[in-house]
């Protein structure tokens, strides 16, 4: 290789970095952004659609990031749908203000310092009007933090370290109270007392993450401003439940053979797994290996294609949702739009598993909480915003919200219990949120 | 063998495995003595050079440099106390420029009298050895010859009082050889001691106050060279046993 | 090497004008405004430039590649959440606790492969990876240290003459890597450096030399531990939410190398410059979406530079210094007010013209210079590219003494 | 017929070889002599291909070795027993012999071939399945011998076989090199040891400096002053 | 008693996929001095490629080996020629392979997305059935992982140990020159290694490709466990690789069962930390060795 020839190599790499870099550059600026959103999603538009209200003016643009690539890149798919989806409809509805509504998202790369950086970006280069939270507690932590420093008002959809949110104008939309580690096992546990053969002794199998560690562990004493150390662990106790066994594995374990003899050798009545993702389809194999299923069980997080894949295993499972794509959900305000077009859009994606559920949901009530304050103070204005959420009902995919200051924004805890019951979830708790004709099965 | 000797050996022991690679040498170096040391080929030479810089740890023995004891040293140490060597395949510091290589050097080495200033210093030995010209050409720029030299004038420059040189003239063509040969009679004139490991024998002649003789790791002749190259022992060990 | 002057008027007057001219822009953004994502850029790559100077010192100068940087990182984050997050300390005392636990980090992992095991290259390298990864598991398993859950920042008090949280950062930042580069420069022209470059291509002639290997190793690995973790406790501020994953996770090592190398390992410029250059790419690219293709380009600059770049960027510049220096100024100039870019995106456009005069074939801007005359064999680019084989006669030697 | 005809060869820019040239019949043994450095080992390894040549020829009968891959010189007939042995320690005896013969050429005749060396080297058979490295120096050296001699070369280049043995073990493996040629194979062998190998071999070339200063036959060599001056400057 | 043989029968199955995750990356740094951090990749591809001819085809997962097999075989064929060509160092490989990671990671992002990408139950019974011994039961998949990874290690010792081919490639890793001056031509043997630790690679996807749900960044947590066996295990030594994976295999499995699950990685490394202080050319010998360090 002679000299010259090692040069020129050098000098194609860089100036081709340097290229991307330039048009990149271009990219970044908002208008060009949307371009390629636009490029993306899927053409779907109906041209005989009436444009009723076609939006005029200057756009209004809403800047966030997800984390398009890296880890959390699965699950923060359905939020970019999810919101394309949005803001495509409510530009096909009039706009917000009657002005067109752009949406640049930045791709954070699962890291909770680059999507604080990126945060900065928006506010105070980009000049966005409004953001929308990231996905992931990590992130959405760390985002929070800066849209503080602007006096943001902040939505947001799946952060799970309810007691460390207290910016004045950060609106959640995982809606599950601000004492989520007690409020959340108490509802299953209760539904768990409902039946029959209510379960009497239960094992914990929790993964070392922020949001499920949080749940089943609780805090130490004097963090934020929870009323309850708590968590499932101490709420079961309290209710009577006997923990036989208490596990906990890292993220990215894979191996679930020893933990799955461990939950067979005590054999309790309910296994606990303060999982995410695929922990529990994971678990399960390693259950089924053994000949062992659980009578009952519990999951925290699972990813919905998943769980339902492996087939009999998941037969009886629970979780905890805010959103599921069946009634009575469909029935809340606009959750039709949201299945059908998530839906469309999820299918064109190439997406495994198309429904909506929990994590489109989150994200669509966060929209339809940022859009509700636009348009109830009719301005763009933070303080002004934020005091209208504050003060009103929020009509969401999710149901009702009712955002209380002395609870740092978080309300009641709006969850239900799904279980899997022929291959599908349904609703089963609390009765008058369960899906027509299902309640919480026992043991079959 | 002088009453005080600079560096002072004794019963230097090395073994690899089963293998005595030098075996109970005693070697003594005067203040500007030179000396050379010699043996056909897996003698213990180099051997010898790395226990005595401190490159191998020694099973047995001692060594005095100056009177202070320099065994199981680490080799900075014995650097530090004035001993320096070269090596045989030149090893300079290869990003370095020629003349940072001896300003390495200049840095570190004996501890004193630390120069005042080594770029000074450097830029002497650099002169001294003939590489100004090359000063700032990186190593493998320069040729083989050339790089024995940087060799001499890094290990000058950790300014020393016993200078081991490990075949720094071979290969030379005879007008560099003669070259060589003066350089270090210059160098034994600053009043540095030397053994030089070489084998072309009219040069260690031409060198040589004292000889040194290892064969199979063990001393078999010291002396006057003149009389060593003609002992018995020697004459065998070089061309046979029986000797024509 | 040591010059006669530690910093000569032109370097010492150099850094000053830098140094003021940085100081003045978060006055200068607050009266004109511009972007204040300006500062935080700028913070980032101070930041970027402190980890990749911290850790070529350790690996560019000394030799031994290190993998492990995000043990230092992350042990200094962790120090100032855990500090500041859970017990409340003020900012500012934490960042020596952070120092400390990164120097802690370091001597205890020098001890061990520096004194009680000489480990190679590549073994030294895998070492500190699992090393990181480990500090990383225990911290995720140990409740005391974090135990999984992640450590949210909240607001940490410091001086309010600091000003609001950007400019403090950017402040602090900019003090870090102000350190850090003078740390790098000092080294590099004084007799620890000298020591350290000898280590570098040759330890044993090094020691043999004189130069007292296990204490500058063990002082330089301990010198890069503790700017990278005052470094990481700062970051902690601008995260804001620490995981374990985060902290010790591989984006860290990989970025200082990639800087470093693509920026030149062997002169201090290097990583500033790479750190500069990389971010400036990334911030403009990865935000856009752009992530994969940004992250399979700087993929290929790292092998473009391990192939064919043995001094980096830097070893290059410094032979040709004037056109490309020239050629950023005019192109950032012209991309701001001609072009209409923002002031990063100007940074970028005439960070890659520069790049493509720096790395133009010597025959073409020679013709340029002397009309059609190219006939004289290309200089310099030989050097730039560095030699192939340099060490294969000691490689040599080395085995016929151990083979003996 | 093994023939090199002005051969010179470089490390970088010093020649360490200068228009050497000599000739070796099959089934001869050939001395080339000459001190420490002289270039022989280099010789010898620029005959067998491992490093390169700057001008000049090797030719085995009709075929130009440098014409040939590094890994196909074996095939026309010419093995190495190096200095220093260089066995590949970690492997049996068995497996170095094996080894010698990996040539396509030597694989074909491979039973025979070891069965030969098996009873020339009995001691060989006794160790065949201890490792290499394990051997003593004489035992080495005798391996390195049999390696050499299961390429079924036409001629072995044979470097400082008595280095570092013992007077007595060095006279055995002399005797050993001299039954070599009743193979019919021809020995080049590198030495030191003058009065020693001219024992053995007919003829002589001495090597000083890169450069032939002296040839001829036994009888020559061994009065020569020149080779007391090569070696002891006398 | 019949809890401590389940935990070795399973951390013996878990051992089994370590070492035919590992002997790949083993044989190329040992034999080839090319430490390739993309054999990961090579993995992972491997394992889309099972994906996709299970469900878009309808291959049984298990067969689509014949097609993996010889597509890592290429990779490392390919990757080979390139190290070859630019004659790069052993340090060098490990920077280089480690951006064609990154380069691969970001592509596979490209071409299958983020999304969780698993195998539906109905076709890969293989995940959550077992096999049977009395009462222990171990895993099917993992199984054929540890039959696999048998069959791979021993085979390799096998055709290093006691065929032509394998001697040609010991003696060259000794003793180069010598090696070559006996004609062992070693770029072609070169070849053979490198496709053969490719199509182990190939063969880790497709278990993978049935173990995991897949996603372009799922490889990673692999990386620090398997680097661990194979710096345990003595470079080049395919019973060395076994050995290695069966003390973390037992470590791992142990932890999980007798102590918090969460630690059964953190000792992993805890373990290789310390072997690599007191032992750092690993617990195993190398099957080949220079012969001068």
């Amino acid at each position: 290789m002679t000299a010259a020839r090692r040069a020129g190599w050098v000098a194609m790499a860089l100036v081709s970095a340097m290229v991307l870099a330039a048009c990149a550059g271009d990219d970044a600026e908002p208008a060009a952004a949307e371009d390629g959103e636009v490029a993306e999603a899927p053409a779907a538009e109906d041209p005989a659609e009436d444009a009723a209200d076609e939006p005029e003016g200057e756009p209004i643009v809403i800047g966030g990031t997800l984390a398009l690539t890296g880890p959390f890149a699965a699950t923060a798919q359905i939020h970019e749908i999810a919101a394309e989806q949005y803001v495509e409809m409510l530009n096909e509805n009039g706009g917000l203000l009657g002005r067109p509504v752009e949406w640049t998202v930045l791709d954070d790369e699962s890291q909770a310092d680059l999507s604080a950086s990126l945060y900065e970006r928006l506010i105070t280069q980009d000049g966005v009007d409004l953001v929308m939270g990231p996905y992931g507690t990590g992130a959405i932590t760390a985002a929070m933090q800066v849209a503080e420093r602007y006096g943001y008002v902040f939505p947001h959809h799946t952060a799970s370290l309810t007691y460390a949110y207290t910016y004045d104008k950060h609106f959640p939309t995982w809606f599950v109270g601000l004492n989520t580690h007690h409020t959340t096992p108490r509802k299953v546990f209760e539904a768990y007392q409902t039946l029959d053969d209510a379960p009497q002794s239960v094992t914990f199998v929790t993964n070392r993450f922020p949001g499920t560690d949080f749940l089943v562990y609780g805090v130490d004493q004097g963090e934020g401003a929870l009323r309850e150390g708590g968590g499932a662990l101490r709420v079961a106790e309290e209710m009577g439940l006997e923990v036989l066994e208490d596990l906990s594995f890292d993220l990215g374990t894979t191996d679930f053979s020893g933990i799955a003899q461990r939950v067979a050798a005590v054999d309790a009545d309910l296994l606990f797994v303060g999982g995410l993702g695929v922990d529990g389809p994971n678990l399960l194999a390693a259950l089924e290996q053994l000949d062992y299923k659980p009578r009952h069980q519990f999951h925290q997080w699972p990813a919905p294609g998943p769980m339902l894949q492996v087939g009999d295993l998941a037969d009886g499972a629970t979780s905890v949702t805010i959103f599921e794509p069946f009634e009575p959900y469909l029935s809340n305000p606009g959750a039709q739009e949201l299945y059908q077009r998530f839906t469309a859009a999820a299918e064109a994606a190439g997406m495994s598993y198309t429904a909506p559920e929990t994590q489109a949901g989150a994200s669509w009530a966060a929209w339809q909480v940022l859009t509700a304050g636009v348009e109830g103070c009719q301005c763009l204005d933070h303080d002004e915003i934020a005091a209208w959420l504050l003060d009103n009902t929020i009509q969401t995919v999710q149901g009702e919200f009712n955002y209380r200051a002395d609870e740092q924004n978080y309300g009641d805890d709006i969850q239900t219990v799904k279980q899997i019951q022929d291959g599908n979830w349904y609703v089963v708790w609390p009765p008058d949120h369960a899906s027509e004709g299902r309640d919480m099965q026992g043991a079959g | 063998m002088s009453e005080h000797p600079l560096l002072r050996c004794r019963g230097i022991t090395k073994a690899f495995g089963g293998l005595r690679a030098v075996d109970g040498v005693d070697l003594d170096l005067g203040e500007g003595e030179v000396r050379g040391l010699v043996g056909p080929n897996g003698s213990g030479k180099s051997t010898l050079i790395n226990v005595l810089s401190g490159h191998l740890p020694l099973d047995a023995g001692e060594i005095a440099l100056g009177g202070v004891p320099a065994a199981h040293l680490q080799p900075h140490r014995v650097a530090a106390l004035g001993l320096a060597r070269t090596y045989q395949i030149p090893r300079p510091f290869a990003s370095l420029t020629v003349r940072e290589n001896v300003r390495v050097a200049a840095h570190f080495g004996a501890h004193e009298p630390r120069p005042a200033d080594v770029v000074e210093e450097a830029d002497r030995w650099l002169a001294f050895v003939g590489l100004a010209a090359v000063g700032d050409e990186l190593p493998d720029t320069i040729t083989l010859h050339q790089r024995k030299l940087l060799e001499l004038a890094r290990a000058l420059a950790t300014r020393p009082r016993v200078l081991f040189l490990d075949e720094v003239l071979a290969g030379l063509n005879p007008r560099e050889l003669a070259d060589g040969i003066a350089l270090v009679h210059r160098i034994r004139d600053l009043g540095v001691s030397i053994v030089v490991v070489e084998h072309i024998m009219r040069v260690i002649l031409d060198l040589c106050e004292h000889l040194t003789v290892l064969n199979f790791g063990k001393v078999i002749a010291q002396g006057d060279p003149q009389e060593c190259l003609r002992d018995d022992a020697v004459v065998t060990a070089y061309l046979g046993a029986d000797d024509a | 090497m040591t010059r006669r002057q530690l910093f000569p008027p032109r370097v010492a007057l150099g850094f000053l004008a830098v140094v003021a001219v940085l100081l003045t822009i978060p006055t200068l953004q607050q009266r004109v405004g511009f972007p204040l994502y300006n500062l935080i850029f700028l913070y980032l790559v101070f930041f970027w430039i402190t980890q990749a100077t911290s850790w070529n010192i350790l690996s560019g100068y000394s030799g031994y590649f290190s993998f492990g940087q995000a043990a230092f990182y992350g042990g200094g984050m962790y120090t100032t959440a855990i500090l500041g997050g859970r017990h409340g300390w003020e900012l500012l005392p934490t960042l020596p606790v952070a120092a400390v636990v990164g120097g802690t980090i370091a001597a205890l992992t020098g001890l061990l492969v520096f004194r009680l095991r000489k480990l190679s290259g590549e073994i030294f390298a895998l070492f500190t990876l699992a090393v990181a990864l480990g500090i990383g598991a225990l911290v995720n398993n140990w409740g005391v240290l974090d135990g999984g859950r992640g450590i949210p920042m909240g607001r940490l008090d410091y001086p309010a003459w600091l000003g609001d949280t950007t400019q403090m950062l950017y402040y602090l930042g900019l003090l870090l890597a102000l350190v850090a580069v003078l740390v790098a420069y000092v080294i590099q022209h004084s007799r620890f450096g000298a020591g350290l470059f000898a280590i570098r291509d040759d330890e044993k002639v090094a020691e043999a030399l004189g130069v007292p290997t296990f204490r500058y190793k063990m002082l330089v690995f301990i010198l890069s531990g503790m700017l990278a973790a005052t470094s990481g406790g700062l970051h902690a501020m601008q995260v804001g939410f620490i995981s374990p994953d985060g902290a010790f996770g591989l984006r860290i090592p990989v970025f200082v190398i990639l800087m470093s190398v693509v920026g030149g390992r062997r002169h201090w410029f290097g990583p500033l410059l790479g750190a500069v250059l990389i971010h400036t790419v990334t911030d403009r690219m990865a935000g856009a979406g752009y992530a994969e293709a940004n992250q399979i380009v700087l993929a290929a600059v790292l092998i473009a530079a391990t192939l064919f770049l043995r001094q980096g960027i830097s070893g290059r510049l410094v032979e040709r210094p004037v056109p490309p220096t020239v050629t950023f100024v005019v192109a950032f100039l012209l991309a701001f007010t001609v072009g209409g870019q923002t002031a990063i995106g100007s940074a970028a456009v005439a960070i890659g013209a520069a790049l493509v005069v720096l790395f133009l074939p010597d025959r073409w801007l020679r013709s340029w210079r002397r009309g059609t005359d190219g006939d004289g064999p290309p200089a310099g680019a030989d050097d730039a590219a560095g030699p192939a084989g340099d060490d294969e006669e000691p490689e040599l030697d080395r085995a016929q003494e151990a083979g003996r | 017929m093994l023939e090199v005809r002005g051969l010179h060869a470089a490390y970088g820019e010093a020649e360490v070889l200068r228009d050497v040239s000599l000739t070796v019949p099959e089934g001869r043994i050939v001395a080339l002599l000459g001190p420490n450095g002289a270039g022989k080992t280099t010789l010898v390894k620029a005959i067998a291909r491992l490093i390169p040549i700057t001008a000049g020829q090797v030719s085995v009968g009709e075929v130009d070795l440098q014409r040939l891959p590094r890994h196909r010189v074996v095939e026309a007939g010419v093995a190495i027993v190096p200095e220093g042995r260089r066995l590949f320690t970690q492997m049996t005896v068995e497996e170095n012999l094996l080894l010698g013969a990996y040539s396509h050429t030597a694989r074909a005749s491979l039973k025979e071939t070891l069965a030969l060396v098996y009873a020339r080297f009995p001691r060989l058979e006794e160790r065949a399945n201890q490792r290499a490295g394990t051997l003593s120096g004489g035992e080495q050296q005798m391996l390195a011998l049999g390696r050499g001699l299961m390429a079924t070369p036409r001629f072995l280049l044979m470097d400082e076989p008595s280095l570092g043995l013992s007077p007595l073990l060095t006279a055995q493996m002399f005797a050993l090199i001299e039954g070599v040629t009743e193979l019919g194979v021809g020995v080049l062998l590198v030495e030191q040891n003058v009065a020693r190998t001219l024992e053995i071999a007919g003829y002589g070339y001495v090597l000083e400096q890169g450069r032939i200063v002296q040839e001829g036959d036994r009888e020559a060599l061994l009065g020569s002053e020149r080779i007391r001056e090569a070696y002891l400057a006398l | 008693m019949l809890i401590l043989l389940q935990t070795l029968a399973t951390g013996i199955v878990l051992a089994g996929l370590y070492s035919l995750f590992a002997i790949g990356l083993s044989l190329g740094w040992g034999l080839l001095h090319t430490i390739n951090f993309a054999h990961f990749s090579f993995v992972l591809l491997a394992a889309y490629v099972t994906y996709e001819l299970s469900t878009a085809a309808g291959w049984d997962p298990v067969v689509t080996m014949v097609v993996t097999a010889p597509i890592g075989a290429l990779l490392g064929l390919g990757l080979q020629l390139f190290v070859t060509t630019f004659k790069i160092d052993v340090f060098g490989t490990l920077i280089v392979t480690f951006g064609l990671f990154l380069i691969f990671e970001a592509a596979m992002a490209m071409r299958w997305t983020a999304d969780l990408l698993r195998l539906p139950s109905e076709i890969n019974p293989y995940f959550t059935s077992a096999v049977r011994i009395g009462p222990i039961r171990v895993s099917m998949l993992l199984t054929i992982a540890t039959a696999l990874a048998v069959l791979a290690c021993v085979g390799v010792w096998w055709l290093l140990k006691h065929t032509r081919t394998g001697r040609g490639i010991r003696a060259f890793v000794q003793e180069p020159e010598m090696a070559a001056a006996f004609g062992v031509n070693y770029p072609q043997l070169s070849l053979v290694i490198a496709g053969i630790a490719g199509a182990t690679a190939g063969l880790t996807g497709t278990i993978l490709g049935m173990y995991l749900s897949l996603t372009p960044t799922v490889v990673e947590v692999w990386i620090a466990v398997v680097f661990a066996v194979v710096l345990l295990g003595g470079l080049a030594n395919p019973i060395g690789v076994m050995g290695a994976a069966f003390v973390i295999g037992m470590v791992e499995s142990f932890t999980r069962q007798f102590a918090d699950p969460a630690m059964a990685r953190l000792m992993a490394l805890v373990v290789l930390i310390i072997v690599l202080v007191f032992r750092p050319e690993g617990l195993f010998k190398r099957l080949v060795q220079e012969a001068r360090e």
